[in-house]
């Protein structure tokens, strides 16, 4: 059935994005939870929580694996059984389709799923070489590629088939720096301009530092149940209609295309047909911007525009935050920071704020539809949520 | 599982450390692979062949790396590309031996070969350069 | 409703175990597919497969992170999207979990479910290295305790408290060389004597050499479908008619009670209820032998046999191959071996093919129950799994 | 989120870096917490304080370890056991400046503050030792 809501979300929070110097993984995601269960007091934790998922991203950067049951524990949920999921920069997604699909199964009605990263107590090879790991060893990692390098070979054959500019590329930073100086939590909150963008140190041509994602500490959260004992935990539930899932193969040299993400297009696919919407439908949207051109790739991909024609997308405003139609509100990965694990949950969580009127600044009127789109690696995995509100 | 030269990764690389580009082909079906592989997945027989490629192919997309992970500190800033050789088989790697300015998409570049590292993986590494006519 | 099947397994398959020179983690994860595939021809992987589970506990290993679109790519499943789970040694049957969850969601008919773990390449001081990241890092790892070292403090709690013998672990070490001798994909294929057991020599005391499971390369594999349609690929169908799931706190500092693991516990009471049997109708099991104590403490907390009595009960002969209820005909983690993220599922495979008469010369004549039970790292995640053959 | 002394791990270690062994108390329920939590999850209150604990404790179980990771191989074999502090709070760790036949469960043993490392994670270590009476 089109449109029926799959699950609804009561509540969600994530700690402050950025460098987090007194916090390790555990204390960041208790900070997430901390928030949604305040936000949520009808709510009793350790009563009503039957399960939860977590998505992180990589052991190396804590040196600590098996998160799942010490997040559940630390959290104050022993009785609730715990898992990680894993899929590079879209683990936090992947919890939340797989808490969806558990209570769809009836086997459990509350859910706690959630995200989390802790990166800056490393140094910035160490980081690059573990955000790396995510890459085809064999073949990308044992030839000296980095993830600015996968996304720059991608930018290059955009560039190369469609003409799209570095300028276009800088209007994506330019873009989601001024709401992410909207946002309390968002690691770096102020404006940028597009020549400080395109001036900015080469990273891997032609991404330069700013077309570039922040490592940052930070950690999501939000919890999901029936819909219809929604209304036991809050008055303004928010339904989540759609949920898609595409893979892809892990090399970037194993694809056929180069300038657009399969995976994107095959979730986009599931998650509209299932909520019934089409791509003009969608009011606010939280799309991956790990890179600027991942952006420009993602508004193509996901229909808001034809193949090639993203660049002028952005040219146009129509993403802006007073544009037709506002992409990364919260300022994205770009402004509000990416700890990879937990990007995808606190995609929802914008929407979240969005869709129940609670965004401040950065609020987008009368939004009804909002999209959540979270990629993994250089694109081998794709998720995508749509969620509904009741404004 | 008892091939004197299974149709893996580990023995991609140990031919790679002769002077050998090589890729799977499937004798049931014809499909070719690079990555090679045990089984082939188009038709899941395991009557499987190794081939040798020529190793010269052409650009696919390019860029220059600034920021590396330590071990490869030393080549920074470093080109690196995407190759397709014959039937549409592609290998990703350093472009050497070339000033940047000079890398063009559609260039044909020929595949290098070094030696096997001593430590884990203790595979060679390759990278790609201009073609000496 | 107690014991009805919640899916079908309709094939399984896992690779041979040991040190697999030739084979990085995709060769051998396709291996087991390849075994997977052969076992059901009248599955057409390409057109039935809906999605992909996949349990893998470390990236450090192969230094390989985002496994799961890069296996499913590789197996020839582009289109079936893909996730790993990680809960440590768990991971796989959190993988199983998480396929069954998919398929009552009803968004998926049929899921290919899996594990692998590419061990031997690395040194022992790699790989005990790597495998102790599943304990926690800020009290355990830090302060120079190793997975042996976990199990031996567990081992002498329960020595202590129930006066269970070195001796009384050395004979679990015994049982499952005898299984392993008799399987022709397990790691180590002969038969040690107690004496040789209990002089192996020191690992973290009273655990020994020959206390411990070996470290592997291997992959596993299965494929799981809605109940109803299971005849349309075998004839001979197994059903999972329970899955349990408990968590507890990772650092075993942090637990109360050190000669049981309440994740078993809770994962055991949540599967027998399921399945609607009690531990005595249980009629053969693979039980998570990381060490000879771990298989002792598995006894007592799936009701085997009544705390503290697990040393009386190898002791006993009930859990031989030819005793009342055979637990580890395949070898074990001790003997067949133990590549972590594959476990799982090779405990379902084993249980497969006990249920289908096709254990060859370890078979348990007229069995109709199996249970699996799978613990990640010290105990703070386990699973528990229960199957009905129609024989 | 801005405690000059904030609830957390990091925070645990910088007080055993200058000697002393804390907690954190919650003042709305009691609860209290070894490892620390910025949030209560008794009461998920964040009226929390930081209490010092005695250093002695109880051996609750111990081992001998014999193959350990490469940092630990220097102490190998080491004696390794779980120490049990006043209302129950526990820490794993090291024991030593012992004979190892003189371990036993039940015993009594103090913590010993060790300086912190230079690289990641930049902690003091700590172990356990006889009490000297
Ligand atoms: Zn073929
Ligand atoms: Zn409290």
């Amino acid at each position: 059935m089109r449109g029926k809501p799959l699950v609804a979300v009561v509540s969600a929070g994530i700690s402050k994005f950025g460098r987090m110097d007194a916090y390790t993984g555990r204390d960041l995601f208790l900070e997430a939870v901390d928030e949604t269960f305040n936000r949520c007091p009808n709510l009793d934790p350790k009563m009503d929580i039957d399960a939860v998922f977590v998505g992180m991203m990589s052991e190396a950067f804590e040196h600590q694996g098996h998160v799942a049951p010490m997040l559940s524990h630390s959290a104050g949920l022993l009785s609730a059984p715990a898992i990680r999921t894993e899929v590079a920069c879209a683990s936090s997604a992947a919890a939340l389709r797989l808490g969806i699909f558990s209570i769809l199964s009836g086997m459990y009605d509350v859910v706690l799923v959630g995200g989390v990263e802790k990166m800056t107590k490393r140094t910035t090879p160490e980081a690059t070489e573990f955000l790396g790991m995510a890459a085809d060893f064999p073949f990308e990692q044992w030839t000296g590629v980095t993830f600015p390098g996968l996304y720059a070979l991608m930018a290059m054959a955009h560039m190369h088939k469609y003409g799209t500019s570095e300028e276009q590329m800088g209007l994506v930073a330019v873009k989601n720096h001024h709401n992410g100086a909207l946002n309390p939590k968002a690691h770096l909150q102020r404006e940028v301009t597009l020549d400080k963008v395109l001036s900015s140190r080469m990273i891997a041509y032609p991404l330069k530092l700013y077309d570039c994602s922040l490592i940052s500490d930070g950690a999501s959260c939000a919890i999901i149940t029936r819909p219809d004992i929604a209304r036991k935990f809050t008055d303004t539930p928010v339904y989540i209609i759609g949920s898609g899932h595409g893979s892809d193969a892990l090399g970037l040299f194993e694809r056929d295309d180069l300038t657009s993400l399969m995976a994107t297009r095959r979730a986009a696919k599931e998650a509209y047909e299932m909520a019934g919407i089409e791509p003009k439908d969608v009011d606010v949207a939280e799309v991956h911007d790990c890179f600027t051109i991942a952006e420009i790739m993602a508004y193509e991909d996901l229909g808001f525009c034809k193949p090639g024609e993203g660049g002028r997308f952005i040219e146009d405003g129509t993403p802006m935050l007073d544009g037709e139609l506002p992409v990364n509100t919260s300022g994205g990965l770009k402004a509000k920071g990416h700890p990879v694990g937990a990007t995808g949950i606190a995609q929802i969580y914008e929407i979240f704020l969005q869709l129940t009127g609670q965004a401040d600044k950065r609020q987008v009127d009368g939004c009804r539809i909002g999209l959540a789109h979270n990629v993994g690696g250089s694109g081998a995995s794709c998720f995508v949520h749509i969620l509904r509100g009741e404004m | 599982m008892a091939e004197a030269q299974p149709f893996t990764i580990e023995q991609w690389y140990n031919f790679l450390s002769e002077g050998k580009l090589m890729a799977v082909r499937c004798r049931n079906c014809g499909a070719k692979y690079l990555p090679p592989k045990p089984v082939c997945t188009n038709c899941y027989s395991r009557r499987l062949e190794w081939i040798s490629l020529k190793p010269t192919g052409r650009l696919i997309t390019y860029t220059i790396i600034h920021v590396a992970p330590e071990r490869f500190q030393q080549f920074v800033p470093y080109a690196y590309g995407i190759v397709e050789f014959e039937d549409g088989l592609r290998l990703p790697g350093m472009i050497r031996d070339i000033d940047h300015g000079e890398i063009q998409i559609g260039m044909e570049l020929e595949l290098s070969f070094e030696p096997a590292v001593e430590d884990w993986p203790k595979w060679p590494r390759y990278y790609f350069r201009p073609v000496k006519h």
